[in-house]
């Protein structure tokens, strides 16, 4: 295992103590229980949004806490959901009296465990709502199963609702907004290689020099199948296809489109695949309003890529342009 | 009758045989699930015998309560939450007790389950660790109602759970992180129901002994 | 060879076609010769600001390309200086009559297509200055050879350089600021893993699973020596000493601090080298003003790392948190 | 006399060797530097070939100096300005030329090397195509002046080249990209040196029926 660690089993809390270091001005980490909060939380009258979820997804939660996003995150074991007492405290921590967002991946063990810390906060008296993001298209639908994860939809809805709460937009207001971009967003992924998961020490799974896995999630897993390599833009078709035809998105749609970047794939290879994501959406009549590419929620360094496709009315394109400042997104401030 | 001791050497059974047991879980999660199983199920033994000293002179139900909450607080994963609510349950029914009949201790397990399935709301047949606590609770009261000793029951359970546990090998997974595989889940055994046989297995090691009662 | 390309040969090119669909409202992207200009330009009375090198360093320097960084980019063939009509060409589109800087990364292909480039421009009346950055510290410096490379500080210096030009100081004045942050700043990075350039199909290098190369330019080029893979810690101490020996950065002095992954490294390993960078310059007496973690300047999916550190002053300082509107970098705007 | 015919399929002649040995090279620069010389050179002679009908009717001068533009104009890297160079000056001191002698021949190639040296700095024994071009020049000089044919002063300049080529082996870089290498650069054969030697192998192949003159 090739790593620019020191031990496994300190990777996430020295991790947060290099956040900690690294951003003074935007965060604050509180450690045993970790949680990633906003230097200036709680903020009086302002709806509190947490997320939260296993640590190698980086940026991503803790890389969007700050002004105009997350008021706090929760960062698990490596591809492990944190515990509740974590959220619990970063709920208290954030909650400014006007209640507080879950956003939720849906995990099994997100969802429990986030289940387990609203029902605590709730029984201090703190109002809590959450949202469960689950929009890989890849995995099947159905109420008799545990569903789609939740990925790349988790990163647009964080921003777009962390306006919305910077706005002084109500809970209930914000919760909506959240079920409606999750409504509205769909993503699928692929991978190039498997990831390292620190404390296992090997690659989570074996892909031959001319395979691929089509529909993986963001935690090292298999996809739902393996085939041989193809091209940048055979596989950006076999990606943005069933998200396209999924929601339907369809002509005359304004969307955010993310191109996201798995952890281990140079921005080169994204922007080649954005190329061709760009020629999908305009040869669907789909006008690309604004655009992500790079590593926004990855798995380690696994190398490969995942397209999320946002549907976007000018509430969210407003809430989208609005300023942002967190160490993973920033713009306007 | 089964005593604190009894539980606490089931609890430090348990926690030795998911640390031998660590990669091999971690080995059958990275199939279908994320790699980490194992890591999880040690780091929340370890720190439930950690705090062990803290529950020195309470009662079974305030150990097995110590041990939902301690998993709860450490494990995260699904693993977590569900063992987690297993022990919480079960030591709620045996609240304020030095020590168990069988059928106590049956019922205390029985607890568990069910608030495994209300939290997970998984059934039977999906592929998780439902599908070895199930037969192995189902296993266990058979044999205590048909007179058996604890011990002779414990082993049927135990034998039970890994029957469930080998059955999980060719369904689909529905539930947990392996259903997002669909059909490659097929061919695969849970690690959630590994390490649940895996705790009836330490039962019935643990309370072998327990044969006239 | 895994990547998420068509042809080798197409790789530059349609990246480019990515960059023009995904940053319409940053950059123009113009091809044969290919250079990426800011969509705006040229801006009348500001010296432009002319940046360039081998492809396969992405985010530098396409995505440095906007509002308070560079007017113009151009990109060569991966790991392979551009050609002098390209930074020719460039020069004239960036030119609004004050005069243009070349910041030139010291590698003899950068120098010498960027010197025939200014020989050209200066041919059509064009005012150029050029400035050669050389900080890796792990290159020995010498008068009789090539000298040392120019690697982290070049991402600093087209920050700082960006924002001093877009206050509208002279291109003298540019060019002597570009000098001094190349005098006081300082770089040393490590490999984990080879890269593989896409022409070639397989990695530059062989490192075998518990070995690691110290002292590696931006090339997939092997470093100056290889050994035996050493903790996160052991690491960062092994990159930053060299580099606060060499200036030397001493007590009292406060810096600009960069922790730069080569592509492949997740950004969690990133901040475990931060936390310990953060420590060594405390027990140094040095202050950390503002920081950088992330891939700035890399070398396609290489694992591995750099530091760079920029002694300060409040100049510097003040033109580091001007506002800077790039794919690659933005704050402020 | 060397006609303009001879001068096109000398380059014809590279351009296909470089094709050749592109995987040579880039192997050898993988070592020492950033492995692109063959992708480099290959790229740049076949955009010399493509251009080749834009000079038809035109003399050496021209031809050469297209050869040195077109290789600045798509090269890159430390290559193609040196080798540019290299032909430009080459074509520049032969202007208008139709046919060259062997003395006006070797005129141009010393030309283009004072080219290389005063662009890239580099002398002999710092690593580079310097190296090469350097005795290949000298050798073919004292051939042509103790009155050899030209077919067999450039057998010598290509041998002069080979030997300079392998000299490079042994030395320490001290200029271009190996130089970064420090003591590592020491047992690899410079990758431009060899470029550099090839194109006077394709001369002494292609001019091998020049034995009268
Ligand atoms: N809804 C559920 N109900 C019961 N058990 C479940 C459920 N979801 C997952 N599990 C069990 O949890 C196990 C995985 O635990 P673990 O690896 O610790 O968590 P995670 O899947 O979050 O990484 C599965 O093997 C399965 O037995
Ligand atoms: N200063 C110099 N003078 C002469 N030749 C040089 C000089 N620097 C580099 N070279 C030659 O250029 C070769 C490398 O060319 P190439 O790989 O195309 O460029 P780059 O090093 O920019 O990738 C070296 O092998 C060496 O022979
Ligand atoms: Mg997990
Ligand atoms: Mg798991
Ligand atoms: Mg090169
Ligand atoms: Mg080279």
């Amino acid at each position: 295992m090739k790593k620019l660690i020191n031990k496994p089993e300190d990777v996430v809390v020295e991790e947060l103590q290099g956040i900690a270091a690294a951003h003074p001005d935007l965060v604050r980490v509180h450690f045993n229980p970790n949680y990633i909060v906003r230097a200036d939380a709680p903020i009086q009258g302002k709806v509190g949004i947490v997320s939260g979820g296993g640590s190698g997804h980086e940026p991503m939660h803790g890389g969007y806490v700050g002004m105009g996003m997350l008021d706090a995150a929760c960062p698990g074991a490596v591809f492990t959901s944190p515990t509740p007492d974590q959220m619990f405290e970063a709920t208290k921590a954030v909650n400014g009296g006007a209640g507080v967002l879950h956003i939720v991946k849906n995990y099994t063990g997100d969802v429990l465990n986030f289940e387990m810390a609203a029902e605590l906060a709730q029984a201090e008296g703190i109002e809590v709502a959450s949202v469960i993001i689950d929009d890989d298209v890849a995995v099947q639908d159905s109420l008799y199963t545990a569903g789609r994860r939740g990925v790349g939809t988790t990163v647009l809805a964080e921003k777009i609702c962390g306006a919305a709460a910077e706005q002084g937009r109500s809970l209930q207001e914000v919760a909506d907004l959240c079920r409606k971009v999750n409504g509205w967003g769909r993503s699928m992924g692929m991978a190039l290689t498997s990831c390292t998961v620190p404390h296992v020490g090997k690659p989570t799974f074996d892909l031959p020099e001319d395979q691929m896995e089509i529909g993986i999630g963001i935690h090292g897993e298999p996809g739902r199948t393996r085939m041989p390599l193809k091209t940048a833009d055979e596989i950006t078709e076999m990606l943005a296809l069933p998200v396209i035809n999924d929601l339907p998105f369809k002509a005359g749609d304004t969307v955010i489109a993310m191109v996201n970047g798995m952890g281990g794939t140079p921005l080169i290879e994204l922007y080649i695949v954005y190329r061709k994501l760009a020629e999908i959406c305009k040869a669907h009549g789909i006008t690309i309003a604004r655009s992500l590419v790079g590593n926004y929620i990855t798995s380690l360094e696994m190398a490969g890529c995942s397209i999320t496709l946002l549907k976007a009315d000018d509430d969210i394109i407003k809430l989208w342009d609005a300023p942002v400042k967190t160490a993973g997104l920033r713009w306007g401030a | 009758m089964i005593t604190r001791d009894d539980i606490i050497s089931w609890l430090q059974c348990y926690r030795q045989v998911v640390g031998e047991n660590k990669d091999y879980l971690t080995q059958l999660d990275a199939a279908i699930g994320d790699a980490d199983h194992g890591a999880n199920m040690d780091r929340g033994f370890a720190a439930v015998l950690e705090k062990m000293p803290t529950v020195a002179a309470k009662d079974i139900g305030a150990i097995l309560k110590m041990t939902g909450m301690t998993l709860v607080a450490t494990v995260g994963g699904a693993g977590g939450p569900l063992y987690g609510t297993f022990f919480m349950r079960a030591g709620a029914t045996v609240d304020g007790k030095m020590e168990l009949s069988p059928l106590e201790f049956l019922a205390a397990l029985e607890a568990g389950l069910a608030g495994v399935q209300q939290r997970g709301k998984a059934t039977t047949g999906e592929k998780t660790m439902v599908d070895a606590l199930t037969p192995a609770c189902q296993a266990l009261r058979r044999a205590l109602e048909a007179g058996q000793p604890l011990s002779a029951a414990l082993q049927q359970a135990a034998q039970a759970a890994e029957e469930g546990m080998k059955a999980t090998i060719p369904m689909l997974a529905t539930k947990g992180r392996a259903s997002y595989l669909g059909e490659r889940s097929i061919g695969h055994q849970d690690p959630g129901a590994t390490s649940s046989y895996l705790l009836f297995r330490c039962a019935a090691d643990c309370f072998a002994n327990k044969n006239k009662e």
